[in-house]
């Protein structure tokens, strides 16, 4: 085993202990200090300091997070098997009990120095400041959303829960269904039958109300094109086909007519509904 | 450029840097070198130099202050660039109705409102119109009330490919609680969390 | 200023009216005259011009557009006239943790906690907040957790075009090797290593 000097074994009682991100990086510190070799720690001794570092974090009233005491058992666990014999057979290669750990503060200080090497250009790049005052458009009518991150939408979904508003009396008032409402529900319906009786479509909506928004839903969908209605004569029922959103001068279909017919039926369903 | 920036250059950098038009008292302050007279000609002959370089932006004094502002000429440009880039943010109310409709669904409004404790109407209202949420129908409940789900274009809007890819709440649980208490102190430890929520060092597997 | 602004004005003003970076793409749809070379060599000849007119100003490649920043000589100045409206450096583990997310992208939160030996929810939200990580989906593996990725917000908040920019770790890949030799070797005992083996213990320039 490597020699591990006593003569050293004051711990550095400063006052001001350097906040420790983690168990590794307390190792990290008391093997930098010490000058020792990552690759060949000196169990005993870092166990002894590690010990004493968490009992001065105690003493200064820090909290000790349990990671900390995990890595105290494991350190002791380690030491207690350096101290076995070595086995006795010189085949069978047993792996050094401090492997793990030796891997875990490599590992663990690449990262910690790419962080500085982070910490250094977010230094770099705070010394160039972005325009102050970017140019604005000012009518709000926009074109595009901005993407929300997921982390944002499950961040709104936890603040809402955690407010948890009173159950709500339940009265049954209808709810009144706005137009888009009205025409997202004749589109889904209709996307599904492209084909559908204008009856069927109005026995969609409950209320009188709604039925008439539903109209009014219709009458906008013909609008703009997204349904064509045709009767096939006089007082026969009255049809709508989906036309999904192709522009509305497009008549391919024969079997629907266009032209007058459009402004026609949606009278009789008026009439219907009176 | 020398290590000691030109009051010229310091002014340029602090106008461009400002969100609205700077004070020549500021200015003064600021610079704390050159007098008001000095800063006021220096800054005048900014205004020249931008004027006569044929530059695309142009120093104005506007509102008591001193603004650098991109030339008017160069508006219809300016425009279009904001116009194709020009996104607009989701309220507060919008995200939570989304969310609520991502996690709930297929859901009424009765229930996003009984959740949200206010009326959706309107953030409902402005989904549909975005295309994140369509109705999906209506429930067999009483009254039979339409219910709402998101749409494939939500999918593309959150960049995931299946609602099975939402996160779970318990999934980010301590992430989405524990908010790094520092903020202040660059050099502190991460809150300290229960033994037994790190895995013993290493990581293994996933649970 | 003639009428018809040129190109290299309304270059100047679209970049001038942005505060975050304009891809090339954008400047050419918005300029629709010069094609993406000569859009292009406007751009270098005026980060060229800026460098040598001693102004107050940069044109930066950054996070994969374009985008003018004020000069860092001049940022003592509007520190001190912008006083505290900044925003907070990261925190020491917010950085590391950041770093692990950059290098080792897409991750999990376990492999994560695992190289940190601790628990890093606090500074995994305030990066998410932050918007400097997001969450990109899920992994293949057990239980698909959830993995965590830069955002291009984290390319401009270091500064750089792309995630190619940052520093190569040839000291880690260095590390890494040296333990696989090692591992190979017999292992003789506690033999300690020369130290010359092993990258010295910080991680200065790496060549």
């Amino acid at each position: 085993m490597t020699d591990e000097k006593v003569s050293d074994e004051h711990l550095p009682m400063r006052v001001q202990l350097p906040a420790f991100e983690g168990p590794l990086d307390l190792l990290l510190h008391l093997i930098q200090q010490d000058e020792i070799e990552i690759t060949d720690i000196p169990i005993a001794k870092i166990t002894r300091q590690y010990l004493e570092t968490l009992d001065l974090m105690h003493e200064l009233d820090l909290e000790v997070a349990g990671e900390f005491l995990v890595m105290a058992a494991t350190l002791m666990r380690i030491k207690s098997r350096m101290l076995l014999p070595p086995p006795i057979t010189a085949e069978e290669e047993e792996e050094d009990p401090r492997e793990g750990l030796v891997r875990q503060l490599l590992e663990y200080r690449r990262f910690k120095e790419a962080s500085r090497e982070l910490e250094r250009m977010e230094g770099e790049r705070r010394l160039h400041f972005d325009r102050g005052a970017p140019a604005q458009l000012e009518d709000p009518d926009a074109s595009e959303l901005l993407p929300v991150s997921l982390f944002r939408l499950l961040d709104a979904l936890k603040n809402v829960l955690s407010r948890q508003a009173p159950v709500p009396v339940h009265t049954i008032t209808a709810e009144p269904i706005r137009l888009e409402e009205a025409i997202g529900l004749l589109e889904t319906h209709l996307k599904e039958r492209p084909r559908a009786l204008f009856e069927e479509m109005l026995d969609l909506f409950v209320s009188r109300l709604e039925k008439i928004t539903a109209f009014l839903g219709l009458l906008e969908m013909l609008k703009s094109g997204t349904i064509q209605v045709a009767q096939e004569d006089l007082f026969g029922p009255i049809w709508v086909e989906w036309r999904g959103d192709a522009p509305p001068e497009n008549p391919e279909n024969g079997e629907l007519s266009e032209g007058g017919e459009e402004d026609q039926a949606p009278q009789a369903i008026h009439a219907e509904e009176e | 450029m020398p290590a000691t920036p030109s009051t010229q250059q310091i002014l340029e950098a602090l106008l461009f840097a400002s969100d609205a038009p700077v004070g020549l008292s500021t200015l003064v302050e600021v610079l704390d070198g050159p007098d008001e007279a000095a800063v006021l000609s220096e800054l005048q002959a900014m205004a020249r130099a931008l004027d006569e370089g044929g530059r695309g932006v142009a120093l104005a004094e506007i509102a008591g202050g001193w603004q650098l502002l991109s030339r008017k000429e160069a508006a219809p440009w300016i425009d279009r660039m904001l116009r194709s880039r020009r996104k607009v943010r989701l309220s507060r109310a919008g995200l939570e109705t989304l969310a609520i409709v991502a996690y709930k669904q297929p859901v009424t409004k009765v229930e996003i409102d009984g959740i949200r404790g206010v009326d959706s109407s309107g953030s409902l209202h402005t989904l549909l119109e975005r295309g994140l949420v369509v109705i999906k129908g209506r429930s067999k409940g009483v009254g039979r009330p339409l219910v709402y789900a998101t749409s494939s274009d939500f999918l593309s809007y959150m960049g995931i490919n299946d609602l099975a890819d939402l996160p779970e709440l318990k999934e980010l649980g301590a992430v989405l609680e524990e908010r790094e208490r520092l903020e202040m102190e660059p050099a502190e430890g991460d809150e300290p969390v229960p033994a037994e929520a790190v895995p013993g060092g290493s990581g293994e597997g996933a649970p």
